[in-house]
């Protein structure tokens, strides 16, 4: 729904185009230019200005697990081309380059992994690959990830990062958003937590489905979370939005969140959740 | 032909009514006269093509965007164009209980043919007046929050769900984000996929992306043969790839969005044929072949057990999707 | 909470102090001087404008069942003064006048009947019984009508009237909104509909336990229903009320109720409800 | 005592400051403004009192009287002063999902003297600012929606639920009855009287009418020894009753509403002693004893089966009430 503003928007980090040598990112707010090695260290939080830059989903799993402890869960499954969908290229031909440039077969990375102790399944939404848009593989990509979670006595965390849903697989696309709820039930059946973590962008059928019916929604400061994009709405009311519309702080101030965590808090949040939520992982739980 | 520049006149002389309207009261209508003037926009599109004998774009395209203009016929018939017909004792249940109650979203208890059932159903208006009361059929967060509502009756009643699906989408408006439409609809799709009572859903003209879905978790999706399903509108789709919305016949054919197209990829269980032409050349025949087709597929569940519908409807979603393993 | 303004308002009908023979009655809406007989006919709704004057709870019943069906369940549960309760007057003192002006123990009717033969457990709130207000007895009859409709496999069609809790009982008045609550339960857990209709007035402790946790609510045509009392309100906020505050109407436009039905219409459409609601109901139902 | 005039010319900068705000910025702050204007007054007429001589209400009233004094203190503890005492690790949850957060009643996960629980608190403000901020403590709609939300978590997760009481009540506003403040109360009293976890709950000041019950349908209440509890503030039932609110002191007696008359009327099943003169003048020591008792009552519960809670829960309130039968 809300993708056609982010296809053309340029990734903050190592993007073609970008003029800078790969050792150097420009922060997307302030300006500032930064040393990735600092950034690196700070979580990718711009250490100027504190914007939260936009991360990969091998990034992800780097500021959010404890080192080394990432096992893959995903990655067998490809995406296909049921409808045939030809625009100005073939689907087939940008999924290629959206492989090609992330390295991953499609916009999601699972898997295994602890947070300070505490062992979680982990999904992470990749926004380099297609917007992050969610088709079948997405879809079942995150299925299977409740599915193992719920399978072996562990939380699922996930990381949303989409500008919606995948419209080259039309109706298929459409129907993940039922999909990855009904895979969710074996969690909550087992009372094992499930928690959301919205980053920047978090918008369209990913907003309207798996994302926004967790147990606990956290989102990163400053995202665009919603479920129609900004431009649409404009459209729609012609009036123009007001300031923070659909920013994680303006959501927080609705009720939408259970809070707004700076990434750089996110784990020692994440792992005292989960043990508070999940009494028993309070043994499995380092000291930290 | 001659119907749609009435229609234009009357949708402009209702938008300059409006508009001064709101000068006068100070009132912002800007949410209900944004689909209407898009509406005029469209309508004079067509009407200029008319008059310059230009080809207008529903020929340019192909099958499919024909089909998607017979879906969106101004004579189409509504959701409670086929209830009137098939149902009786229809009682309208208002309200979420929340915050208000959404004019595009309704439902209630009803008979439909001779079956007790929980109605729920998405109107786009008949007129102009109404098509502005229910927002086109876009519903507010309070619409899909009534429809949890019902659907927590049907359960305690052990009334099977009827859901009509007629959208072309979630409301799109700041509201609406206020109040948190995407969580409304993710709740509403949970909602229902936890129904314990069989639920029948039926895409009568226009079934728009998660705006349709939040009432279309059912055991059995059925389709009416002329009305499309799909995750971005043919417009939409086109703006953003082709950045040209006059691109939506292509965007149409791209998207496969048809009731033949669906029933193919497995999206719905079957295709309720329509009268030649259309359904807007014989209401009356039309809603006798959804009221069978959802009768029949009310009965055929009728004699599932909770678990079994449960389940039943959670495996249908859980295998939606096409992709390879390697 | 909402009492104070209930106190001094004199009821519309036969009322000490009214200066009409009792064979009319002044609408207190247009003013109309109206024969009994008439008003009686019309269900107690003013032939002029339309005004649902108040009804007390043997008119109620009259109006809501059919002819004849009623058989009373309440009325051996008498208010006793746990608090001894003193501040112009003793709450004995008030209660034997309240007594002898309904001829009713409290502020509560309750009962089996018929409405266009479909079988209800019905209970109607007095007003004319101290401001209907909810003491030890109201919530006990109340708690006793939902159990024996469980019992009896009945649906419960409740009508509230009552400007809130009965401040001579305190804390334990306040509790009765928990005991209705809990004694509802097992209606629910037998799927037995249970429907609240709101009449003018219903506010307070009332509205804010049993009376709106019905399946369904419904309202009569321009009852007031709120919680907090408009004065209150208006004492907090320093500014007028909105034209219709808290009126059937405004409530409805609020996603509150179900629908607002003429008196006059009750009968039809809750014989219709209860029908569609349960519909073993539907074979037991007359002609109508 | 000069701590109060101190406070009094505090409020009364902040108010003057809020006015002009208001006149600056066009804004409305009319709902923060009565509540701080009421506490102005009231102060006031203290101040008065002390000045002149007269002797302060607080003397004419009885017993009863006092003790709602010594709830109100302005150094009275609130639940957050409580919480910082009494756990560790509690991590504030936020937001209805509906409309909005209520800044009067929070709530979270929290380890609670080693006991895991979901915490549930109404907190009034500390000082002038956060009481603004925190509506006194009285909640609008959100606030109970808010705790039914996390009442299913406790549910879900097994957690037993502590919820501490504090406010004068539900907030009276148009905003609340517009988004039903009664329907909020009902359902968050149905909804804890579902819960299938262990619930204590604990008045720590004021346990003000339905506003107060919307959390307080525990297995087990408790009260704070100098805490009132009761349908109406003596104020309300002053003014309605001798149709003057200075008959405060006269209402309360009447009432019952403290902690010894709650105890011999049964609603209550603990009264947890102050230190001598209040908690006020020594908090830890009242946290010491409020977190004792609520951790024993949580371990006698914690044997117990859903089934036995939901009953315990269920004839504990069915049988309030003192009535004849003849
Ligand atoms: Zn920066
Ligand atoms: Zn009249």
């Amino acid at each position: 729904m809300a993708l056609e503003h982010f296809f053309r928007r340029s990734r903050p980090k190592q993007q073609a185009g970008n003029d800078l040598p790969d050792l150097w990112t420009k922060c997307p707010a302030c300006k500032e230019t930064i040393y990735n090695k600092d950034l690196d260290a700070n979580s990718w939080v711009c250490p100027k200005c504190g914007h939260h830059l936009r991360l990969d989903a091998q990034q992800r799993m780097d500021v959010l697990l404890d080192p080394g402890s990432f096992e893959q869960l995903s990655g067998r499954v490809f995406p296909s081309d049921p409808l045939d969908f030809v625009d100005t290229e073939t689907y087939p031909e940008r999924l290629e380059r959206a492989q090609a440039k992330t390295g991953r077969p499609e916009a999601i990375l699972t898997g295994r992994g602890q947070i300070e102790g505490v062992p979680v399944m982990v999904a992470a939404m990749d926004f380099a690959f297609s917007g992050g848009s969610m088709g079948s593989v997405v879809g079942e990509e995150i299925a299977r990830a409740a599915e193992a979670a719920a399978a072996a006595d562990l939380p699922l965390v996930l990381v949303a990062a989409s500008g919606g849903a995948r419209m080259q697989e039309s109706a298929l696309s459409l129907m993940q958003m039922a999909k990855t709820t009904v895979a969710l039930e074996g969690l909550h059946a087992k009372g094992l937590p499930y928690i959301s973590v919205l980053s920047d962008p978090t918008t369209g059928g990913v907003t309207a489905s798996f994302a926004t019916i967790a147990d606990v929604i956290i989102a990163e400061p400053g995202a665009l979370i919603g479920f129609a994009g900004p431009r649409v709405i404009q459209q729609t009311i012609r009036q123009s939005l007001p300031e923070g519309f659909q920013r994680s702080e303006f959501l927080l101030e609705h009720g939408m969140l259970d809070d707004v965590v700076d990434r750089r808090e996110q784990r020692a949040y994440l792992a005292r959740l989960l043990r508070l939520l999940k009494p028993s992982a309070r043994q499995q739980g380092g000291e930290q | 032909m001659s119907g749609m520049s009435d229609l234009l006149r009357d949708l402009e002389h209702k938008v300059r009514d409006l508009e001064q309207t709101a000068r006068k009261t100070g009132q912002n209508l800007e949410t209900a006269l944004a689909p209407l003037r898009e509406e005029v926009a469209k309508l004079r599109r067509a009407e200029d093509d008319r008059q310059t004998g230009r080809q207008a774009p529903e020929k340019a395209g192909g099958e499919r965007w024909e089909r998607v203009g017979l879906a969106r016929h101004p004579e189409r018939p509504t959701a409670l164009d086929y209830v009137e017909r098939l149902t009786e004792d229809f009682t309208q249940l208002h309200g979420d209980r929340l915050y208000g109650d959404d004019p595009a979203l309704l439902g209630g208890p009803a008979v439909w043919q001779g079956i007790p059932v929980m109605l729920l159903l998405q109107q786009k208006g008949r007129d102009t007046k109404t098509k502005i009361k229910r927002r086109f059929g876009m519903s507010n967060p309070e619409g899909y929050r009534k429809a949890m509502r019902l659907m927590d009756l049907a359960d305690k009643f052990g009334l099977p769900v009827v859901a009509l699906i007629d959208t072309p989408g979630a409301y799109p408006g700041i509201e609406a984000e206020e109040r948190g439409q995407g969580w409304a609809i993710a709740e509403s799709i949970q909602r229902m996929s936890r129904l314990k009572v069989p639920a029948v859903c039926a895409v009568l003209s226009e079934g728009g992306s998660g705006g349709a879905l939040a009432i279309g978790v059912g055991n059995r999706v059925l389709i009416m043969e002329n009305a499309w399903y799909s995750v971005i509108s043919p417009e939409a789709c086109a703006s953003i790839i082709w950045k040209d919305a006059a691109q939506a016949p292509a965007a149409a054919e791209a998207l496969k969005l048809t009731a033949p197209d669906l029933l193919e990829l497995g999206i719905v269980e079957e295709v309720i044929p329509e009268p030649a032409g259309g359904a807007h050349l014989d209401k009356d025949a039309a809603a006798q072949a959804l009221g069978e087709a959802v009768s029949r597929h009310l009965r055929e569940l009728s004699s599932l057990r909770a678990e079994e519908l449960l389940a039943g409807r959670a495996e249908r979603f859980r295998a939606m999707g096409v992709f390879e393993e390697r």
